[in-house]
């Protein structure tokens, strides 16, 4: 066992360390930046990536003929611990650079790789994904928006939501239905689409908490060119199974909620009505519960890094991190605002430093519980890919989708 | 053996739910998350079904019913998540009825009954007094926005205040749940008169039973929308009612809510009979049904998916709710330790 | 509500109170009897029962022609509530006249009622049910014991499993297949057997902690007239649904495992390394955890007892208790034995007074979560019985029972 | 970053896990509930493989390699729920290693290394000492029975006493796993000899890291136990692996089991550079292990159903050994206390 980065990554890091000195001056506070609107963010995450393509941090392990950095995944693994130090903006590239190029390098054609990869690396333009539908969640292949070819195009109709970035994107990887007579996956074909073409209306998704997040995309009579197709008709669910795959690999990601650390802090601040908050012992057995589990998870990163280190690619077990972090957040802000008595009624803001990252995992601890895979979708992965468990007994998968009782 | 409301109770509860579903939908819930209004119809017709009326007895204006329709109506308020200052009708009715001096019972108790006055409460308060005038904030009150009068401790006695008074700065402050409003209260040598009871805790008993019918009724809406949805939504071929994990989710919720619905009911046997093993009772139904309502609103938002985290669901009413009830009158976990502490100590219910 | 009984039904709780007094003068303990051997037990319980019959308590809901009391659910639990103050043999009878006895007068014919209702009401005959096997637990529809038709006999062969007081029983009731070209549910018929018959043999299951309180019965070439089925060749599955249904009516029996009361008990005597147990935060917090449960079970229980006052039938609502409690016993043991520190490995014999309850919960209480229904099954009668919730998709039903994958 | 064991490692567990899947099947574990037999062979052969020499210096018949082969002897010990005096090996032989004096490592470590003694501990005893002569009684200590040599602590300073003295009194305890052997021990005016080192807080982290990897190792058995059953045993027309249920069960257990790996793997890092943070790395290996193998020992008995139940099936097993584990050093809510004490002062993990 050894902790340390290998001669190489170590070189790497100390590199990418002074570079990000020079050219990411303001060091980052705790807990996740709140810019003031989209404007501000895209501008702010389109210079900031400029810059790192032109040092070539832009996109680590991409190949160096599109403009990536030619390095490797535990390369960017390192960057990103470097970068996070510092308060740039995060999460505008996320989508388009972590599932959408690495889908584009896999399976466009050398015309689109051309077109399109080195524009999304240098972040002349933004990628998001549309992949769910209001009757598609958990069950994907369930979808409904249909492509239809006339001539040389697809014409699209349909639905999609939960479409992160869908706002200020450029392109998107589409998944949608080509053959409804064809069995449920059977029928589905992936394209690009260019978000600004007619009949693309994107519409925020107001959450639980009032914030928005998220986007509903209506497509009506959208054109897509054939040549915009990045799998055979039919081929799609393979296509969109490789996309997902590319998002196992942003391992370690924060998202964002709190953990053992947070419930520490502010419990060695708060009074209540019978003391220190950290002096509790039902505080205490709980900030040790939350501390086994975000310490555990930190730890299965590390082997994960080892196994990426030996190439090997991370497996569903990874789906471990959110499973657990998202619940023990849910009980950690419900822990600390009961520990407020009465006024863990008020919003976060009206109860002082740091309270509204307590808040938002109260909030948002329930939609990450959802978000990427239900609790119980990720215990089922587990059960089935990592077990070896059957899957359940099913029937939907044979018959032609339009037949379903669906 | 007759574990169950009466015939005329039941048919009772059953009247006060419709009548709120419609006076009060789920729909008007989600609108005063924007608004923060109260909805004054729900409140004026729990004016109308004598229910404002019940805890006062019929000297002042009331209908001497006692608490019983009070928690069947809490369960009809929980169950529409309806914006009311339940405060006056919960917590400051009882106390007033129970502690006021004959001239306060006077002058609030016909105000009260018929629906035309609020009352808040912070009997949990220590303010200063001098010459009946009081100094000093409370924060957070339940119900204080608008409230005609407030009940107070200070020097470790019971006061009343006519909010009237010109010396009472109120301060409105942003709740997760705006259906039930808060807001801190400035007193500056505010005027006020001594109330002649000092027992405060039958009313905070009183209104932590009627909080717990509420929680019951929150939560069984919860879960009969989770139910609902599960038996429509599909994936991989089935309703998601028909795998496991929804279902074993909803069998627990509906546990917890069984046990919290069987302590409530008892705590209110024992409010409605004045037995001594009120304290016992209510520490009871307040813990069960706290963790019900909390466990129940998340958990069904869970079943709905990422449906359930939009604001056009139900399901953050319920969790908006969950929580604002879970704080008033202190956590779950505060009131175990209270139910530990009379356990270990010896006591006992009567039946 | 009023937790009084009726004047007709506090009139009988008088009587039975005097007539228990006068009987059974032993004042029992905390916790269940044991009983030195068997043929003890079933000595005292033989005696014990055919006073009661005497005196019309022995089957009070049960028609008095028969032997029974003639009186009601609710009369039956007064005298049960009452008589459990006593220091008397239960068990032995328990499943007969609960469940057999029900099942016979429901099923059975003229002659088989009048040869076999009051001998077991009596006490003369003891009886046991046989339904589980092997590989027919949670689906018991899925069992193999085939009775097969010879001339006005059955010849039955097979084994079956976990059941109770099968050593010392002489009758029992019987779920066999007499038909597996037919459907799972449909190729059942119910019997009677004779436990003394050729072929009968009865074995002690060993058991976790080393105790046998279930058996195995092994059953080559038994002969079963066929007077004594008691449902058309086909219908066994209705006949055993109809037993089951009466087990429901055992409302709020003594399962035998440890509580919140124990946990206050034992807890205030107890002094661990940071004081006396009842003071530390964690014990208290389950202490009013666990209370709430039990306290709300017997609540639940009053709610029942209410129903059946007004003449329902218990619904598979009464599935809480088990549910609930099984559970809570093993974790309430578990809490006890840590808070002994290291000499929580020890037998609760070496643990002094008390702790063979708990040592006895910690082991039988994981039996108690699979008896007579696991958490899962219950879980999933809630949902779909109590909650409506649809049955999950399954295909054993409609095939032939020789046809299926088991 | 390479946080794993090395392929020599990985290969070393492997050999071990197989040699004692031979020598300590679980047929052996079965019969032991009713002889409280040690498993001689077993415990030869992790002689003859080097473990009982690896946490003890080559100057004394060890072979130097330290702690990590002996943890990953525990894992299969746990594994195979082998019945071995371990206390001896994860405890009282690293004690004597760096508390011992010259004379008493001398005079034990090599007896230890070749497994023809075991010694006992039991450090937080308070014994009576007077002129070098010990009096009082420990109880329960593990692996004191047929144990050469015991490590006590007497007037606040650590002792070491040789069983063949006279005045020893050794009594069999009842232990609820017999494959691990419990007694009491009454010393009377018996002869010690002081132990040079104080530090007994090394050797106790380095046993309870031992432990959390036999924890693992047997909680990863139970688990695989149930997966196998679970594929094969059919309920309605399938196999009871392919309902949520048991889906989810298994991936719970399997979670916790994988944390709590992580936490004994960094703990054996810990030990085996001498990193300062062992205390809270051990910690979080005890409670984590615990509290892993305690849910994977009852649950995967719940997914066996009535089976899971007789004393022919394996769980009882697990149930078993997973409470004894829990009980030898404290239960998982002493260890969480302590964690939590520590992160509240601010200590944190180097890596």
């Amino acid at each position: 066992m050894d902790f340390a980065d290998s001669p190489i990554d170590a070189q790497f890091r100390a590199q990418a360390r002074e570079w990000l000195a020079a050219h990411a001056p303001v060091t980052r506070g705790r807990g996740r930046v709140a810019w003031p609107d989209d404007a501000t963010l895209v501008a702010a995450a389109r210079e900031w990536q400029s810059k790192k393509a032109a040092a070539g941090y832009a996109a680590i392990a991409l190949p160096r003929e599109y403009g990536g950095g030619g390095g490797t995944t535990t390369q960017q693994i390192i960057f990103r611990q470097e970068e996070e130090r510092y308060d740039v903006p995060f999460g505008v590239y996320e989508i388009g650079l972590g599932m959408c190029v690495p889908t584009l390098l896999a399976l466009g054609s050398d015309k689109v790789k051309e077109r399109f990869v080195a524009r999304a690396i240098s972040g002349a333009e933004i990628w998001c994904q549309l992949f769910s539908e209001p009757a598609a969640g958990s069950d994907l292949a369930a979808l409904r928006t249909k492509a239809v070819k006339t001539g040389e195009n697809w014409l699209v109709d349909g639905q999609k939501v939960w479409t992160t970035g869908a706002q200020f994107s450029d392109y998107g990887l589409l998944l949608a239905r080509t053959d409804s007579s064809a069995t449920k996956h059977a029928g589905l074909t992936l394209f690009i689409i260019d978000m600004r073409a007619p009949g693309v209306e994107v519409r925020p998704i107001r959450q639980l908490d009032g914030g928005v997040e998220f986007n509903e995309v209506f497509l009506s009579g959208v054109m897509i060119p054939d040549e915009f197709r990045l799998t055979v008709p039919g081929g799609g669910w393979a296509g969109a199974m490789t996309t997902l795959m590319f998002e196992r690999l942003n391992v370690g990601a924060n998202i964002g909620l709190i953990d053992s650390s947070t419930l520490i802090d502010i419990s060695r601040r708060l009074e209540t009505s019978t003391g220190r908050a950290s002096d509790d012992p039902h505080v205490r057995d709980i900030i040790a519960q939350a501390y086994l589990n975000d310490r555990g998870l930190k730890l299965l990163t590390y082997r994960t890094l080892t196994n990426l280190g030996r190439g090997q690619l991370p497996g569903p077990e990874q789906s471990i991190t959110k499973l657990v972090i998202a619940s023990q957040a849910q009980l950690i802000a419900n822990l600390l605002l009961d520990l407020r008595g009465q006024e863990g009624a008020l919003v976060g803001s009206a109860l002082g430093d740091g309270w509204e990252a307590v808040e938002r995992s109260w909030s948002f601890g329930a939609a990450m519980r959802i978000a990427g895979g239900t609790d119980e979708i990720l215990r089922n992965v587990i059960a089935e890919r990592v077990l070896g468990l059957p899957a359940a007994k099913r029937d939907d998968t044979t018959r032609p989708f339009n037949e379903d009782a669906a | 053996m007759e574990f169950d409301f009466s015939e005329d109770y039941r048919l009772l509860a059953d009247q006060l739910r419709r009548a709120l579903e419609e006076a009060a939908p789920l729909e008007a819930a989600r609108k005063t998350v924007d608004t923060g209004q109260i909805n004054v119809t729900a409140w004026e017709l729990l004016g109308e079904m004598g229910i404002l009326a019940s805890g006062i007895s019929t000297d002042f204006g009331g209908n001497g019913l006692g608490p019983l329709p009070v928690c069947l109506a809490a369960e009809a308020i929980g169950w529409s998540v309806a914006a009311i200052p339940t405060a006056s009708l919960y917590h400051a009715t009882p106390l007033i009825q129970s502690c006021g001096s004959p001239e306060q019972q006077d002058r609030w108790l016909p105000a009260l009954a018929s629906g035309s006055a609020t009352a808040c409460v912070a009997t949990d308060s220590a303010l200063a007094v001098e010459d009946d005038h009081i100094t000093g904030v409370i924060s957070p009150v339940s119900g204080g926005t608008g409230a005609s009068v407030a009940i107070v401790r200070a020097n470790n006695q019971l006061w009343l205040v006519d909010m009237a008074e010109n010396a009472v700065e109120q301060e409105a402050l942003e709740s997760r749940d705006p259906g039930r409003q808060l807001c801190r209260i400035t007193f500056r040598n505010t005027p006020a008169t001594r109330m002649t009871g000092d027992d405060a805790d039958l009313a905070l008993n009183h209104a932590v039973v009627c909080v717990a019918f509420e929680q019951i009724g929150g939560a069984s809406r919860a879960l009969n929308g989770a139910i609902d949805y599960s038996r429509e939504r599909r994936a991989f071929g089935q309703t998601i009612g028909s795998y496991q994990a929804i279902k074993h989710k909803l069998a627990d919720i509906w546990t917890k809510i069984e046990i919290a619905r069987a302590h409530a009911m008892y705590a209110a046997w024992s409010l409605g009979t004045g037995a001594v093993d009120l304290p016992l009772a209510a520490a009871a139904a307040r813990a069960s049904a706290t963790e019900a309502y909390l466990f129940a609103a998340q958990e069904t938002l869970q079943v709905h998916g990422g449906y359930g985290f939009t604001f056009e669901s139900d399901s953050h009413l319920f969790y908006r709710r969950a929580r604002a009830l879970a704080a008033c009158y202190g956590p779950a976990v505060e009131w175990r330790s209270r139910l530990a502490a009379r356990l270990i100590a010896g006591e006992t219910t009567k039946h």
